[in-house]
């Protein structure tokens, strides 16, 4: 087994693309150590990509947030102006594990660990996020939606490392939501969230929306109808009880030990009543 | 001669009786004549009887009187956490 | 020894103080060391290898690859624990479940272990053990396993306890059964009558530091292990009998240890540790994954309980009535037995009867947890009381004063009691600020009562008094909560001294004699027992010694204060001898001063205690919130009353872990799936409200500062007090702990 | 397996050892450097007895790679008291009975020193879920909270 910690993405995606055996990108470990210690993987190759400046910084352009895949959750709740655009989007990703899970765990680890319940991506669907794959054909730019396929697998090629995930700036009167459900109020694992972005008019009409379910099928559900829902409407009463029946609906999940079919049905509803509701309160309030 | 309540699995083993009489001045004795009437019994003292005399319970005291008239009671003994 | 009344109005000058720790420093600064934290020199690595299998025969064990890898030094199986229990069944179970014989009994059960140059090449020498299985079908369930059937655990199994004999073996180890009075006529004369079945699910210790231990067996026969447990001297018992070494060959030290609660109270891996270590002829260090923890060790029982309690329209219960069915792993237990003591022994009943059946289950061989059994008693039968209580028309708390047990009540377990804290507790509980506060929109309040009996036992404890006049407190009975600080209080209060001048060690088997383990409750209260009269035994030298110095009767000096004081027309002028004076003069008035003391601790007082919670339920997705919790429960005299609170706080927040959210949860194949603190959802610190504590004192009439112990009880309640107030919250009788939010909701849209 | 060579600086003190590329920063901390003030209670960062400070974040230590302190400052419950003076939070957790068997302590130590740095003076609510990420069995965490917020009191100067 080797470590190696490349200074430049160039070098990273060589390393990937040459390496024989099993190879891993370690970006804050809070899921690759944890399956390395059950045995579940044994890479004969780690990559830390954290010594790769672009990676470890949120750059804004005009247009755009961009997220390096080694950042810290954490430092995104520290970052103003993306909590102030995309307060769903930090919400998710700061639910993610303790407080020193927080201070290492990505959301680009978190997308790429694949799993239905990983607390960033619904807001990150919703978002309508896009993620930079740089690989040794190039480079291309995927809606997040598109990277994970399965439990565990994703659409990455081998030699492809995400390099980043790209969030718009909004326009006016936007505001997005997450909310998931644990039985512990912090250090657990989403049995069904949901996420709601949303923006009106000048009116407080929903002009555009996107709605996600996480832990509700095999990968995040973006919600084409429940979006639809929501849009002409000013979020009322009656929206959200046709919004909670469509997003029990549109669910897809399975029993485990975090939650049966029927509860996870049921409460994927009630969650994206309420973080409906709180995307519209903020919304109306930029 | 002291009287003696038998908790159900106890009797059981004790010919279904859950009250016997026994000429027994302390614990150790007691178990002595009980084991000797009822041999069922003898598996069930090895694994560990305690005694309660008027509402006190005795594990290991088995020098312990047994007074005249007093409430003699055989328990399981217990683990604890 | 019995309580000296006078104690009653006695004002203590150091029992009952709030002084830190003895060991609280190295604590904080990382100093202490706990079972992983030591080391010896060419020390290997031993892990062991678990079954897969909920049930299985093991047709075949192939070591020979692994013992060939490079670094390995010792590979062992059954084969290397030979059986030498001698017909003590218990003993052998403990074997067996140490290192799988023939079939592996539960999914991380034993079968062979390694002891390697380092962690990763026993971890890789463990994939290289070929281990040919043969599937059995196997039963996790209390329910299916109870059932006629099932598919059968342990053939030599047959029922004890019924009479005839059964002629067929079968899960259910035995039936035991308590009670008094004619149950079934006393519930024909009830008035009101409730009857439910209620259903608990395995919960684990979920101590914090996994076992851990370091064994090192010598070729001249002599060994040593190092152990987190809560008896070291039962641990060498065990270690003893099991690898067949001489008892007092065997030193066995207590480290610091990481969180007990009754799972640390017998062997798990320590035999095998030691089985390695004298193959190998070195050191071997084995320290348990917290996965292993989870499969392999600790599990309290599962359970299934139908209860029937009949009350008068007064509010008199005229009969009470339980069936209850424990889960005791693929071992024979007693579980179920002290569930049966236990469920009502907080009340005054004329007719009542419980029967209990022990049910063997494809889990881990259940341990003890904290007043093992009891709490889900309590759940059962403190949540039909309730119930009845509403029937009645009576308010919950004057409904359980109205039928309280007191002193001269004859137990629903058998004998009467002498005085007791139920009755107190519920009175303080009425006039508790607490159940007068308002509640709000889908709040509910709930209160339960709960029972434990604690023990005494076997206790020695030597008090050493230095040249310096600074007194050596050995203790055998393990620390697992501050017991140093309590006990050093004790020895002070005794000899008339200041705490900082006590120092309380946990000595190892080699330098006192035999101790209990810390179980049942009994660390404060019987070491303090020994305590005491280990003082006095030392008092008795300091005032010969002190008649010696001033050259008069020893009859003539009495001990006050921490000094000797000469009485008497001739000499009563005489200037006190502190001490401190004593001990300088030792050594030229015979030689070092101590006092020992081996007793057995009977007299153990039963302790009551009752909570009160209030809760918030989402009704929507069965979410809960604790919004308050209140603790009430009589520790007979509050030797340390800041880690008296403690106990309350912690038994309070494990038994609403168990009510809300704490569970094993098996698959369909066995295995168990949430084998770890991620998914086994112990309570975080903010899941939490502050935990309010009240200590009553109600004297133990068997110990000299009536003390009780306080360990256990406040375990006993929370399950009941939590499904009370959830059950008010929503209007549904909760009847399944834990109540996740899936079964509240689901109760709710039942 | 070639070892790592790996300079660092723990508790202000330079460091210098050789890992496995595999071997985490917590068996390194324990086994290599014989920090055992640093608790294992699970290795899956589940339970936080393992938490050090590694520059200015918060971690558990069972999920950094010992390879990854090259260069970087880590903080363990051994560097928190100055010389024979306890650090504020150690004192109150004596003086409150924050610990009985004391596994958690070091890691709420280390948790709650990270909390007051980044909030001096936080409510019991920002206490909780701040320290949420800490596992103890024996406390019910009230002795805990209070022994937080009495240091945060006394480091505040008030």
């Amino acid at each position: 087994m080797r470590y190696i910690r490349p200074s430049s993405l160039e070098d990273a995606v060589g390393l990937l693309a040459e390496a024989s055996g099993k190879a891993a990108i370690l970006a804050g470990g809070s899921d690759l150590l944890v399956r390395m210690k059950g045995g579940f993987i044994e890479p004969d190759l780690i990559i830390d990509i954290k010594a790769i400046d672009a990676l470890g910084r949120i750059t804004e352009s005009d247009d755009c947030f961009v997220i390096g895949a080694a950042v810290p959750c954490a430092v995104l709740g520290e970052n103003t102006a993306l909590r102030h655009a995309w307060p769903g989007v930090v919400e998710g990703a700061k639910l993610i594990g303790s407080k020193q899970v927080q201070g290492r765990c990505t959301i680009v680890g978190n997308l790429c660990n694949a799993s239905p319940a990983a607390d960033s991506v619904p807001a990150l669907v919703a978002a309508g996020a896009k993620a930079v794959i740089k690989g040794p054909a190039g480079s291309r730019t995927i809606a997040v939606e598109m990277v994970p396929v399965a439990p565990g697998k994703t659409s990455l090629a081998p030699g492809e490392i995400i390099e980043a995930i790209l969030l718009d700036k909004r326009p006016p009167h936007s505001g997005d939501a997450y909310q998931r459900f644990t039985p512990r109020t912090e250090m657990d694992i989403a049995v069904v969230s949901a996420a709601v972005n949303l923006t009106l008019d000048d009116q407080g009409v929903v002009e555009k929306a996107r709605v996600a379910l996480g832990a509700a099928a095999p990968t995040v559900l973006l919600v084409e109808e429940a979006a639809n829902i929501l849009i002409g409407s000013r979020v009322d009463d009656s929206t959200l009880e046709r919004l909670a029946e469509v997003c029990s609906g549109a669910c897809r999940p399975i029993d485990d030990k975090r939650g049966t079919v029927e509860f996870r049905k049921k409460v994927a509803g009630v969650l994206a009543k309420r973080v409906a509701l709180t995307a519209y309160q903020r919304a109306g309030q930029k | 001669m002291v009287e003696v309540t038998l908790w159900g699995a106890l009797a059981a083993a004790a010919e279904g009786n859950s009250k016997v009489e026994v000429e027994a001045k302390n614990i150790r004795e007691l178990f002595k004549k009980l084991s000797e009437r009822f041999p069922g019994l003898t598996p069930l003292m090895d694994r560990g009887i305690a005694v309660a005399i008027d509402g006190t319970i005795y594990r290991d005291t088995w020098s312990k009187e047994l007074p005249a008239g007093a409430e003699i009671y055989l328990l399981p003994r217990l683990a604890g956490g | 020894m019995t309580f000296d009344p006078s104690h009653a109005a006695r004002s203590f000058s150091s029992v009952g103080t709030r002084p830190i720790r003895p060991d609280g420093v190295d604590k904080v600064t990382g100093r202490a060391r706990y079972g992983a934290d030591f080391n010896m020199p060419g020390q290997l690595i031993g892990r062991i290898l678990r079954s897969p299998h909920a049930h299985a025969v093991i047709r075949k064990i192939d070591t020979s690859k692994a013992e060939q890898f490079p670094g390995v030094k010792a590979v062992v199986t059954a084969a290397d624990l030979p059986d030498l229990t001698d017909g003590d069944t218990s003993m052998y179970d403990i074997l067996d479940n140490c290192m799988a014989r023939n079939k592996a009994l539960y999914d991380g059960h034993a079968v062979a272990a390694v002891a390697a140059i380092d962690a990763r090449t026993a971890k890789q020498a463990l994939k290289l053990i070929d281990v040919e299985y043969e599937l059995l079908p196997h039963v996790t369930d209390v329910d299916q396993a109870f059932a006629a059937d099932a598919p059968l655990i342990n053939e030599t199994i047959f029922t004890t306890g019924v009479d005839p004999k059964p002629d067929r073996a079968s899960n259910v180890s035995m039936r035991s059964q308590f009670g008094h009075g004619d149950v079934d006529a006393g519930m024909a004369e009830a008035d009101f009558v409730v009857a439910r079945t209620f259903k608990t699910e395995q919960t684990h210790q979920g101590y914090i530091e996994p076992h851990a231990c370091v064994a090192n067996v010598s070729s001249d026969g002599t060994a040593d292990l190092w152990v987190c447990t809560q008896g070291h001297f039962v641990y060498r018992q065990h270690c003893a009998q099991l690898l067949g070494l001489e008892a007092s060959r065997l030193r066995v030290t207590s480290s610091e240890i990481g969180g007990g609660f009754g799972g640390k109270t017998h062997v798990w891996a320590e035999p095998v540790a030691l089985a390695l270590s004298r193959k190998a002829g070195r050191p071997v260090k084995l320290v348990m994954t917290r996965d292993e923890v989870f499969r392999a060790t600790g599990p309290t029982s599962a359970t299934s309980i139908d209860v029937k309690i009949g009350a008068m329209k007064d509010g008199t219960i005229i009969a009470a009535d339980a069936t209850l069915r424990y889960s005791c792993g693929p071992y024979a237990g007693s579980w179920a037995e002290v569930g049966a003591m236990t469920a009502f022994a907080c009340y005054k009943l004329e007719n009542v009867r419980t029967v209990g059946y022990e049910v063997l289950v494809n889990r881990p061989k259940t341990a003890a947890y904290r007043a093992p059994s009891a709490p889900m008693a309590a759940f059962a039968v403190e949540s039909a009381i309730d119930e009845l209580a509403k029937k009645v028309g009576m308010d919950a708390v004057d409904f359980r004063i109205k039928n309280a047990a007191q002193e001269g009540t004859k137990a629903s377990y058998g004998p009467v009691y002498g005085p007791i804290g139920i009755g107190p507790t519920l009175e303080a509980v009425k006039n508790h600020p607490h159940m007068k506060a308002s509640l709000g929109k889908n709040q509910g309040r709930g209160m339960a009562c709960g029972f434990w009996f604690n023990f005494g036992g076997q206790t020695c404890t030597d008090l050493n008094i230095g040249m310096d006049g600074t007194v050596s407190l050995a203790v055998g009975t393990v620390d697992v909560g501050g017991s140093r600080a309590s006990l050093s209080l004790v020895a002070a209060e005794e000899l008339g001294i200041d705490y900082a001048q006590v120092r309380a060690v946990i000595a190892d088997t080699s330098s006192l004699g035999y101790n209990d383990m810390t179980d049942g409750s009994r660390g404060t209260f019987s070491s303090s027992m020994a305590t005491i009269s280990a003082a006095r035994n030392a008092i008795k030298i300091l005032r010969a010694r002190a008649a010696q110095m001033w050259d008069i009767p020893v009859e003539d000096v009495t001990w006050e204060k921490g000094h000797a004081v000469a009485k008497g027309e001739t000499h009563g002028n005489l200037p006190n001898l502190s001490l401190k004076e004593i001990a300088a003069a030792s050594g030229t008035t015979g030689g070092p001063i101590a006092g020992h003391s081996e007793i057995v601790a009977d007299g153990a007082g039963v302790s009551f205690a009752t909570h009160i919670c209030d809760i918030e339920v989402d009704p929507e997705t069965g979410a809960t919130k604790v919004l308050r919790y209140t603790v009430v429960q009589d520790a007979g005299k509050a030797v340390h009353p800041t880690y008296v609170e403690g106990q309350y706080q912690g038994g309070a927040a494990q038994g609403i872990g168990w009510a809300l959210n704490e569970e094993y949860i098996y698959g369909k194949d066995g295995r168990l799936q949430n084998a770890g603190f991620l998914d086994y959802r112990i309570p975080v610190c903010s899941d939490l409200p502050m935990i309010d504590t009240q200590i009553l004192e109600i004297p133990n009439p068997n110990h000299p500062y009536g003390v009780r112990g306080v360990g256990e009880t406040s375990i006993v309640p929370p399950l009941a007090a939590v499904a009370n107030a959830v059950s008010n919250a929503v209007g549904v009788r909760m009847q399944h702990i834990p109540m996740s939010p899936p079964r509240i909701l689901a109760a709710l849209e039942a | 397996m070639a070892g790592i060579a790996v300079s660092t600086t723990i508790n202000g003190d330079h460091a210098e050892f050789l890992c496995h590329p595999d071997e985490t920063l917590l068996e390194v901390l324990r086994e290599r450097l014989g920090l055992m003030g640093v608790k294992e209670g699970c290795g899956t960062g589940d339970c936080g007895a393992c938490s050090v400070i590694l520059d200015d974040r918060l971690v558990c230590s069972c999920l950094v790679l010992g390879a990854e302190a090259e260069g970087r400052q880590i903080a363990t419950v051994e560097g928190m008291a100055q010389g024979d003076r306890l650090h504020p939070l150690q004192q109150k957790f004596l003086e409150h009975a924050a610990l009985q068997c004391g596994i958690c302590t070091p890691g709420f130590l280390i948790a709650a020193k990270d909390l007051l740095a980044k909030n001096p003076d936080p409510t019991e609510e920002e206490i909780r879920f701040g320290l949420a990420g800490n596992l103890c069995r024996c406390t019910g965490y009230d002795k805990i909270v209070r022994a937080v917020q009495d240091a945060a009191s006394v480091m505040r100067g008030a």
